[in-house]
């Protein structure tokens, strides 16, 4: 030991997971030297840094307690650059690399001086459940003082402020066996599991296979350290082709039907990731059998002020002594109720370090390991308790005494190390569905029967003995049980629950070290009724920390089973819940970010439409383009201006992404009557016909117009948003309730690009690109389609309207889509016609009263309501929602109907989705009759134009009503829908 | 996610290519017009949600593209059996039996 | 019952707490009560502390099949409003707000109501229009709701991403000030402690398994795992169990019960400070007092009783999540959860009578119940005394799926939360 | 052949080419497709046309030097050919047995090859790909992170993927997102 330099606490020639190198980090901003393969912790406490943390209520100071991912202490904020930076990396887990700056948390200004720590001297005050208590007076107060002045203090870490630079990636992955935990029992079931030629993961969360081998310097395996057998088990499996091994990577959660999702940490440990490397990736690995192998996790003893910096479970100090070689102190006591102590201070002991003490709970103890401390030269004292400590930013001292008060003492240390036994890690297992099960003799939980096809083997089963270890993966592998020769010192690893102590109103005794949970709050709980553990959980925060509850759980459950005088079962058990450890959102989100988010879909004629400088509106998944500004318009001018050339000239317009569905077969027509409200007997071949579609309960669900091709097959349009839903309720009717008809439907709304054309001069437009048909007003009537070509292509022309002019819509194949766009262009743009967007359309076709499903109508809106009785074939005998429409309230007086509105002032142009009342001088609540659906400014018309569902409304046109708005009352006047060209001759041009 | 067995494509299918299409065996009647507003209701609205065993329709909708029948549990979420659409409702003998 | 009052804490504080008793009692049950209300959720609760303190019933029991507050009320993302669109939800609703703003003091337990802001956001013209229709239609029923341009939507909160360039650009929000997030597990304890002090029974661990009726139909009272428990007027308030309790009466109901998740983070200094609400991208998102992103999930598509939810439901939610709020990529999930919503056909609740006289049924509340917790208790415990439904609650009947006069928010607003 | 008159086709997809060590993904060349529907006797009589028989087992295709049948549904089968045109294809008349929708422009279609296209696909798509569960020959409609596509293993290391039009772009940007990790 080199007390006066770095890494004054390191061990030369000690430690099978460092190597020779050294790398440089920082911690707040402080120089650190570390060797390659320590984690944070191991290099802090090689330079001799106990103090890590504070936490989260009282600001206590904090060391590491573990050497695992149950770390509630040590969490640190570690950053690459502003953008690459994570809140509460647990030390204990993050290896360090060269340049790694990590700062701590929870503290201002210094972690060794923390203002905050005055919630410490005030933890009178602090108890559990004292929020709810308190803060109500006055009751302003608590949104503006209280309340931000408890969320500043809690927190913890900074959350990033810039967006993620990093990938992220995910997997789905099928296998035979999946091992999760890579210790002697994952191994050795990995090993067994892989000669029987069955597809293989195995994954563990430390960055080496090996589990607890690593840390036990006692066992041999054939002859070999366990390190060692551990790596040449390694060396053996990844030379297989069936066996997949996945080191950095936990088992996180597990989901129905052997689905266990494994997230693994690829570059997180790297000073300099290869660019282009997923950050972490995410397994979802569907398993014909799980095998869960995590192992157990110690226990902290509950004792007065047992949180001090360098107070430590007793297998951390082994871990880091014999996986970093790192001594956690000079003079180190032990306090146990565990055999798996004893084993750490011996190794301590046989390194030279002063073991001044071992406090032993328990009265009976194994004679050979007090021989063996005697030996040692170890002083033990059973049937003993740790009344306190003493420290400030690190424990100096310890006071003990027999547990009857007698015999105290108090001696100076420099680290204290504890055990209270192991809880084996049920998490999975419970996740799995299984149901934990009390085993009285040993006083843990354990797993019971699996509801999946899965089994847990080793210490999380409750197995100590190793050749008992190997004999479980043996079985459960379906092998005959492998012979080695095993040497071990086998200690059992149960312990003692719940909180030690003579004295116990002195001193904190944390249960919960992060959310500062005291035994004494535990017992304010149950003292105040909370009698079910998930009262006392959620009442004291017991459990609910980023560790969540891996050390405290089990220790809460003793204490209020004591004082509720039930039995531990009967208290209950909290819910495992998923992830096993805190997971980045990143690695759940994986590939699902910005453009990948969801499809952008777009339409043959995008990029035209991109180049010709369009603002575009998302709709459902598409980009639709909105409108064609040109230079100086804004979204008004540029309306107007499409609006007006449509309706003097024409325009042409993208409509491919209306939804199109083929109707084919035999029965397309009767198929037709069933989903349509409107009768589709009389329609011809080479007819259209606008057709409206409800759900059963009577209300509008889709429209659009249908064009009939033959006899045999309709080509049926529907809305954009719709098109997956329609098809969706069509298959549902088809194959379930009318199965015997012959139709089929086939989705073609991609297979076309479809151009509207639209005004007076449309045909002039087009017919010169058109072969093969005549498409006079005679020849080619309005609700007229016909197979053609067009520019060569073969095309479905349509005559049809949605602006109220002569209007036509070209359907081409889509790669065709482009090309015949630009040659309708080329012909339009001459004549003085115009592009125009989704706005203009809209603008066009509220002028002609005509209704956007969605928009004019909201799911509660019937055929009848939307003025669309006409399309009603009343005398079918049955079609989707006729039944439905015969309710009393769909058949009622009075129900909003579809109408336009005037302003007195034709210049006001209404707000969509502004209220309509009778009386606006009527106080607030006031009475509602109806709502504005469609609004625009009609600069054909001068004037603005609008829809409205009205209470009554037809019976209403020519009255006036009112809408009234935050700071005017707009007069409005009922009208019939259409406002342009009430004749409709246009459509016939 | 759960795996699906789709009685069209006789093998086992990830969730995602499923989409759930509610109770199943709701009778709609060849004359609609005469059911009385509680049978409507009872067709439209009405459930049974089982805490137990439920009949339900799915849809393969991202593969064959069929609706199907199937018997599954809502506390475990385990089928205990997938049947064609059009087939009939499995007797309440056999449902028992599938639970065991 | 001690008072929770500034003078009692500081006595306490000084002699470690030793003083306080136990917020409610742990009675065995009664032969028979005048009324049973079936689930100690906050609605239940609150029913019977409604029941007791406005109405003057003496005799009350609620029954829980677990431990109090343990469904929806303590798995819920807390988020509380009341901009609902149609006049008898926001009558509801805004209803249950005003009492959320002196809930504190009315129990004399702090129920920690922040009212920091619920903001909705619009990311295509229809759902402006939708928000707009909601703005205007509140206004006028007295329910603060505003517009919001993106950019003051950012101002409002800083970590939203209102690129142009974004899968669902964010094109405005509207604003409840007046909306927020309560502790939601206050609101049970609150209820249970007020409740019990009145005398109400509050029996945890008791399930009911049979609902008796006379012959002559009305209820006579409840079978449960602590026996047979006689009753006059029995409410039930189970929530996703509501269906499979209502069977035992004989009434079908027009439910499903779905599982519905939600997850927090990992606890970091404030960032953000209001709730947000993304229906076309399916993101809830607020921040607790500890520190902790609190983020609602959707519901699976099948039926479930199973209080547990799919991988592929919290991915949607964490993709639509980090969407809005990209810098939240590196912040790691702490814990996930599931509950069970019951759901109605128009995502509307059931508050209301039923056709067995004596039994009166509150459900349907989705994915959004907690917001109304005291508003619907109230009304409920009026429906019961009276036997018949308060003006507000009137419209909320089971009879509107045979007559069609739903109350149909889903409709109107793709997803009522 | 070029013909002034004609108007000249886009696909969305073409030259779209992309490949690291471990996998190769293209852009299919255009191809003649067909959505068929049919009864059991419409299948046989319309596979007697096309010269091969339509697969009736779930997941199979059928293939010849340019025309490949794959089963989607008990009644369904996409018929891509990339040889010979749509209209060469497309049955004569209607017939009351099935229905034939060319569906050619509706799709598009990448290639996937090399020794990590298993993965690669993996990376978004939940099915079990490797060659035991889906051998060549295999077809499948099937989920491709948010979007619907149709697979086909054509051989040991390669899959053609079809997906609709406008999702192209998205599904491209997908696989080369997954190909970054291909080689894991």
């Amino acid at each position: 030991m080199n007390p006066s330099g770095q890494q004054q606490f390191r061990l030369p020639g000690r430690g099978s997971r460092i190597g020779a190198k050294s790398v440089r980090f920082t911690f707040d901003n402080k120089p650190y030297e570390a060797l390659e393969g320590d984690t944070l912790a191991s290099a802090l406490l090689a330079n001799g840094v106990h103090l890590m943390g504070r936490s989260f209520k009282y600001h206590r100071p904090r060391g590491v307690l573990a050497a695992g991912v149950e770390e509630p202490n040590a969490l640190m904020q570690i950053s690459r650059d502003n953008a690459r930076t994570t809140p509460n990396v647990r030390a204990s887990v993050q290896e360090v690399y060269d340049g790694l700056q990590a700062q701590s948390q929870n503290r201002f200004p210094t972690l060794n001086f923390d203002i905050g720590g005055v919630n410490n001297l005030l933890s009178p005050f602090f108890a559990a459940g004292f929020y709810y208590k308190t803060f109500k007076w006055p009751a302003a107060a608590w949104d503006k003082i209280y309340e931000p002045f408890i969320r500043r203090a809690a927190g913890l870490g900074q959350a990033p402020t810039e967006d993620d630079p990093d990938r992220y990636s995910n997997r789905f992955a099928h296998c035979d066996v999946l091992i999760i935990g890579g210790g002697a029992a994952g191994l050795m079931a990995a090993k067994l599991a892989a000669k029987k030629k069955q597809t293989i993961i195995i994954c563990d969360e430390n960055p080496h296979f090996g589990g607890w081998l690593l840390s036990d310097t006692d066992i041999r395996i054939d002859g070999k350290a366990g390190p060692d057998w551990a790596a040449d088990t390694i060396t053996e499996l990844a030379a297989m082709n069936n066996v997949r091994l996945l080191n950095r990577t936990t088992g996180i959660g597990y989901f129905q039907q052997n689905m266990v999702v494994l997230n693994q940490r690829i570059t997180e440990h790297q000073s300099k990731p290869e660019s282009g490397d997923a950050r972490e990736r995410m397994w979802q690995v569907r398993a014909g059998k799980v095998i869960i192998a995590q192992g157990a996790i110690e226990r902290h003893m509950v004792f007065p002020d047992n949180d001090r910096p360098g107070i430590m479970q007793a297998s951390a100090a082994q871990s880091f002594l014999n996986k970093f070689g790192v001594a956690v102190g000079s003079q180190v006591a032990v306090y146990t109720a565990c055999d798996t102590a004893y084993a750490a201070a011996f190794d301590l002991a046989e390194e030279g370090i002063d073991i001044p003490i071992i406090v032993e709970h328990r009265t009976d103890i194994a004679d050979d390991l007090l021989a063996q401390a005697s030996e040692l030269g170890i002083r033990v004292i059973t049937g003993a308790v740790v009344e306190g400590t003493g420290g400030k930013l690190r424990i100096n001292s310890v006071t003990f005494a027999k547990q009857n008060g007698n015999d105290r003492e108090t001696i100076e240390v420099d680290a204290l190390i504890t055990s209270a036994g192991w809880t084996p890690s049920l998490h999975l297992y419970s996740q799995s569905r299984g149901k934990p099960q009390w085993d009285e003799d040993t006083q843990r939980f354990l797993p019971g029967e699996s509801p999946q096809e899965c089994v847990s083997i080793g210490a999380c089963n409750g197995t100590d003995d190793l050749s008992d270890i190997f004999a479980e993966a043996a079985k459960c592998t379906g092998s005959r049980a492998p012979r080695h020769a095993i040497e071990d010192d086998v200690s059992t690893m149960s312990g003692f629950i719940g909180a030690t102590g003579t004295s116990a109103d002195k001193g904190k005794a944390f249960v919960d070290f992060q959310n500062d949970v005291t035994a004494k709050d535990i017992a304010l709980a149950v003292r105040e009724g909370m009698h079910s553990i998930e009262h006392v959980k959620r009442y004291t925060t017991n459990g609910m920390a980023t560790d969540q509850g891996k050390l405290s759980n089990m220790h809460g459950l003793a204490i209020a089973s004591k004082l509720l005088k039930k039995p531990i079962p009967a208290v209950g058990l909290t819910t495992f819940r998923a992830p096993y450890t805190p997971t980045t959102f990143g690695s759940f989100v994986g590939h699902s970010r910005g453009r990948l988010f969801d499809p952008i879909r777009q339409t043959p004629i995008h990029d035209w439409a991109v180049e010709n400088g369009a603002e575009f509106e998302p709709v459902s998944q598409w980009r639709r383009a909105w409108y064609f500004p040109r230079s100086g318009e804004d979204m008004h001018q540029a309306v107007d201006r499409e609006c007006q050339t449509v309706r003097s000239v024409a325009g042409v317009f993208d409509a491919s992404t209306l939804g199109k569905i083929e109707v084919v077969g035999p029965d397309a027509a009767a198929f037709m009557n069933i989903i349509y409200t409107n009768g589709w007997d009389k329609l011809k071949p080479g007819r259209a016909k606008y057709g409206i579609m409800c759900r059963e309960d009577g209300f509008i669900y889709d429209d659009g117009v249908v064009g009939k091709l033959s006899n045999n097959r309709f080509h049926v349009t529907t809305t954009t948003g719709g098109a997956p839903r329609v098809l969706n309720h069509m298959e549902d009717f088809l194959q379930t309730e009318f199965p015997d008809m012959r139709v089929w439907l086939t989705s073609t709304s991609e297979q076309w690009a479809t151009i509207a054309v639209q005004g007076p001069k449309a045909r002039q437009i087009i017919e010169p690109l058109i072969t093969g048909v005549t498409i006079s007003n005679e020849k080619f009537p309005h609700m007229s389609v016909v197979e053609c070509n067009v520019c060569g292509v073969p095309a479905r022309l349509f005559r049809i309207s949605f602006t109220g002019e002569l209007g036509f819509e070209i359907n081409v194949p889509a790669d065709y889509g482009r090309a015949v766009w630009e040659a309708v262009w080329e012909r339009a743009e001459p004549l003085g016609a115009c592009v125009y967007g989704t706005e203009a359309m809209h603008v066009m076709r509220a002028e002609k009263g005509y209704i956007i499903v969605g928009q004019d109508t909201d799911g509660t809106v019937t055929p009848y309501d939307a003025g669309l009785s006409w399309a009603i074939a009343k005398a079918k005998p049955d079609f989707v929602g006729k039944r439905g429409l015969q309710r009393p309230d769909l058949m009622a007086q009075g129900r909003r109907q579809l109408v336009g509105l005037a302003t007195k002032d034709p210049s006001k142009v209404l707000e969509e989705g502004a209220q309509i009342v009778a009386d606006p001088t009527c106080p607030v609540p006031m009475k509602m009759i109806g709502f504005v659906t469609s609004s625009y400014w009609s600069g054909t018309l001068g004037k603005s134009v609008a829809l409205a569902l009205i209470e009554d409304g037809t019976n209403l046109i020519g009255k006036s009503l009112y809408a009234p708005m935050a700071d005017e009352v707009i007069e409005v006047e009922v009208t019939g829908t259409v406002f342009y060209d009430t004749k409709g001759e246009r459509l016939h041009g | 996610m759960l795996v699906i067995h789709c009685p069209y494509c006789q093998a086992e299918r990830p969730e995602l290519e499923f989409a759930n299409a509610g109770e199943a065996h709701i009778v709609r009647p060849n004359n609609m017009s005469d059911m009385t507003d509680a049978e409507f209701e009872k067709m439209f609205f009405v459930r049974e949600n089982p805490k137990g065993v439920n009949l339900e329709r799915w849809r393969h909708i991202h593969g064959c593209g069929r609706f199907f029948n199937a018997i599954r549990h809502t506390v475990s979420d385990k089928f205990l059996k997938v049947y064609k659409a059009g087939a009939p409702r499995p007797s309440d003998a056999e449902i028992a039996e599938l639970m065991k | 019952m001690r008072n929770f009052n500034a003078l009692n804490l500081a006595r306490e504080a000084l002699r470690g707490h030793k003083g306080w008793g136990q917020q409610w009692r742990n009675p065995e049950p009664k032969k028979s009560y005048d009324v049973i209300i079936v689930g100690a959720g906050g609605h239940g609760l609150g029913t019977a502390y409604y029941l007791a303190k406005e109405h003057g019933v003496e005799n009350i029991a609620v029954l829980e099949k677990g431990w109090l507050g343990g469904g929806n009320t303590g798995r819920n993302t807390t988020i509380i409003r009341s901009n609902y669109l149609y006049d008898e939800s926001a009558g509801l609703y805004n209803h249950a707000l005003k009492l959320w703003e002196n809930l504190s003091q009315e129990l004399n337990y702090n129920v920690m109501f922040s009212q920091r802001g619920v903001m909705m956001l619009a990311h295509n013209v229809h759902d402006v229009q939708s928000a707009q229709r909601h703005i205007h239609a509140n206004r006028l029923n007295g329910v603060d709701n505003e517009w919001l341009t993106p950019q003051q939507a950012k101002d409002y909160c800083p970590p939203l991403n209102i690129s142009k360039s974004s899968r669902y650009p964010v094109m405005g929000a509207a604003l409840q000030r007046r909306g927020g997030v309560a502790r939601h597990d206050a609101v049970a304890w609150g209820y249970a402690r007020q409740a019990s002090a009145m005398g109400v029974d509050i029996i945890q661990n008791c399930e009911v398994t049979g609902i008796n009726r006379a012959t002559s139909g009305e209820v006579t009272g409840v079978e449960t795992t602590k026996g047979p428990i006689g009753a006059k007027q029995v409410g039930v308030v189970a929530a996703g169990h509501t269906s499979v309790l209502m069977e035992m009466a004989g009434v079908q109901m027009p439910l499903e019960s779905y599982p519905l998740q939600a997850l927090v983070s990992e606890p970091v200094k404030p960032v953000f400070p209001c709730v947000a609400m993304s229906n076309a991208v399916h993101a809830y998102i607020s921040q607790s007092d500890k520190g902790e992103l609190v983020i609602g999930a959707g519901t699976d598509s099948y039926l479930s009783y199973s209080q547990t939810g799919s991988m592929h439901i919290l991915q949607h939610t964490l993709d639509a999540i980090i969407e809005l709020y990209p810098m939240f990529n590196r912040m790691k999930m702490l814990r996930t959860w599931g509950g069970i919503v019951d759901v109605t056909p128009d995502r509307s609740p059931i508050l209301a009578k039923t056709p067995v006289k004596g039994l009166y049924v509150n459900c349907g509340w989705g994915t959004g119940g907690f917001k109304a917790t005291p508003g619907s208790a109230n009304v409920f415990a009026h429906t019961i005394a009276k036997d018949e439904p308060h003006s507000i609650n009137a419209g909320f009947t089971l009879e509107r799926f045979r007559n069609g006069r739903l109350i149909d928010e889903a409709a109107a607003a793709a997803v009522a939360h | 052949m070029a013909n002034a008159n004609v108007a000249t086709p886009n696909n969305p997809t073409s030259g779209n080419r992309f490949a690291n060590s471990s996998v190769t993904i293209e852009a299919a060349a255009p191809a003649a497709r067909i959505s068929f529907r049919a009864t059991p006797k419409g299948a046989k009589d319309f596979g007697k046309t096309l010269g091969i028989d339509l697969p009736t087992k779930p997941g199979l295709s059928a293939s010849n030097s340019s025309l490949s049948a794959l089963w989607i549904g008990p009644d369904e089968w996409l018929i891509i050919d990339t040889k010979n045109s749509i209209n060469s294809l497309m049955p004569r008349r209607e017939n009351a047995n099935f229905c034939a929708t060319d569906v050619s422009h509706r799709n598009v279609a990448f290639i996937i090859s090399g020794d990590g296209a298993e993965n690669t696909l993996c990376a978004s798509c939940p099915r079990d790909l490797s060659p035991a569960a889906f051998p060549v020959g295999t077809a499948s409609r099937t989920i491709f992170g948010k979007a619907e596509v149709v697979l086909l293993r054509i051989g040991k290391t390669s899959f053609r993927l079809e997906c609709w039009r406008s999702f192209s772009p998205y599904v491209w940007d997908l696989l080369i997102d997954g190909a970054q990790d291909a080689h894991i």
